[in-house]
């Protein structure tokens, strides 16, 4: 087997990896978005493209699922520091 | 050496219970997102009360039926493990 | 980096981990849990509190499932044994 | 060294046969449970004649469709094979 | 060395990609699957053309719905980014 | 700890694994397509023996499955090729 490298380019393989790894993560996010809002908007045959209200369902899917993220942690949130005060 | 120990103990700890807490999280967004999103307009404003209502009490009771599910199943489990070293 | 752990220590923390894995799939499949009988029981639009009925179906479901399991189980070994004095 | 070889190999062929025989277990329980459980009530019990043998006639079914399932994917995939090889 | 890093690099890059090509065609054959093909029959010839067309259409649809959804996503990633930069 | 396994069988058990890894992915993709088939074909109570056309749609099942995976890697690469001369 050949030498190891160096302690820089170890740490900028290292680097390199993290960034690569939160691509990923990224890409399985929209893998998982594409799957459930397909399921929830493209309800008929497919067609030769989208109708509008498909097209605007697919968009709004995506931000309405990160509102309801959002939503929900600034629910439990609100919810301790009720529970603190209590 | 033993506050070390101490250290990696408490790292494997918090990693774990966050990963609990991210899975609850995700969970209890799929699962509320299904029930009180299901066409999905423009803003959640339009109908917004009714929207963030449904969103607040499915977020409840999501944690209150894991509560109770983790109750039961580990009643269940302590039950299994007593009438197993019975009959032995 | 710093020392390796002594031998007791390491000893000591591999046992930690595996408890701690096992607590961690005694979680996973509570999660699982609530999701399938989230999904069995509650089918209405999610109130101030459970119905009576909603409450016991998720409690029952958790167990009915595991009588589930272990009549599979006991099925399985019944039909090897009837298989082995043929 | 040979002997300690064989160990390592046998070890992997059970770990990966466990892995297996859980994966159909899960499979089978969560599908049999779907189709036999279908308003959990408080004990298997008040009609428990009818749910095992449900419970009992899923689990063959299951493990034949299993099979039937290997069978012609396992077909499927020789012949594909003998295909690839043919139009080199 | 730095030919050899470059290698690393790549490596992992096209891995990366690779499993991301086919976790989107998995999904595709997954959900196209379901919609063209409601009762698997002995052949896709019978009404093979209906179903090709089927398929043809949903595989062009997903991926569009898969690059509208990227899109729509990083958007959002990045807007919520600069509101957090705001804030602080 | 024991000695390292000489080279030679090294290699060995590395191929072993490999041949291993891939009657896993097997057995896998063999979970997966039954589970999909099973919701696709059987859809009443489940009865002492399949019947026919269960039974045939389970078959047809996996090889029309194949065919469109077939078909969607057909189908992009035909689209590549179009693009490319365009």
């Amino acid at each position: 087997m050949a030498d190891k490298f160096d302690e820089a380019t170890q740490k900028e393989l290292s680097q390199f990896v993290e960034t690569e790894q939160a691509q990923a993560r990224l890409h399985q996010s929209i893998h998982t978005f594409t799957s459930m809002c397909w399921d929830k908007c493209i309800t008929g045959t497919p067609s030769t493209r989208f109708s509008r209200s498909e097209e605007s369902c697919l968009a709004n899917c995506v931000d309405r699922f990160l509102d309801t993220s959002l939503f929900m942690v600034k629910q439990i949130e609100h919810q301790r520091e009720q529970a603190r005060y209590q | 050496m033993a506050a070390r120990k101490e250290a990696v103990m408490n790292q494997i700890r918090s990693e774990l219970a966050l990963a609990n807490a991210q899975e609850l999280m995700n969970k209890t967004n799929e699962k509320c997102f299904a029930k009180c999103v299901t066409k999905p307009s423009t803003s959640l404003s339009s109908s917004e009360e009714a929207r963030t209502t449904c969103l607040s009490r499915c977020l409840d009771r999501y944690m209150e039926a894991f509560n109770l599910v983790s109750k039961v199943y580990i009643a269940r489990v302590s039950k299994e493990r007593l009438n197993e070293r019975d009959s032995v």
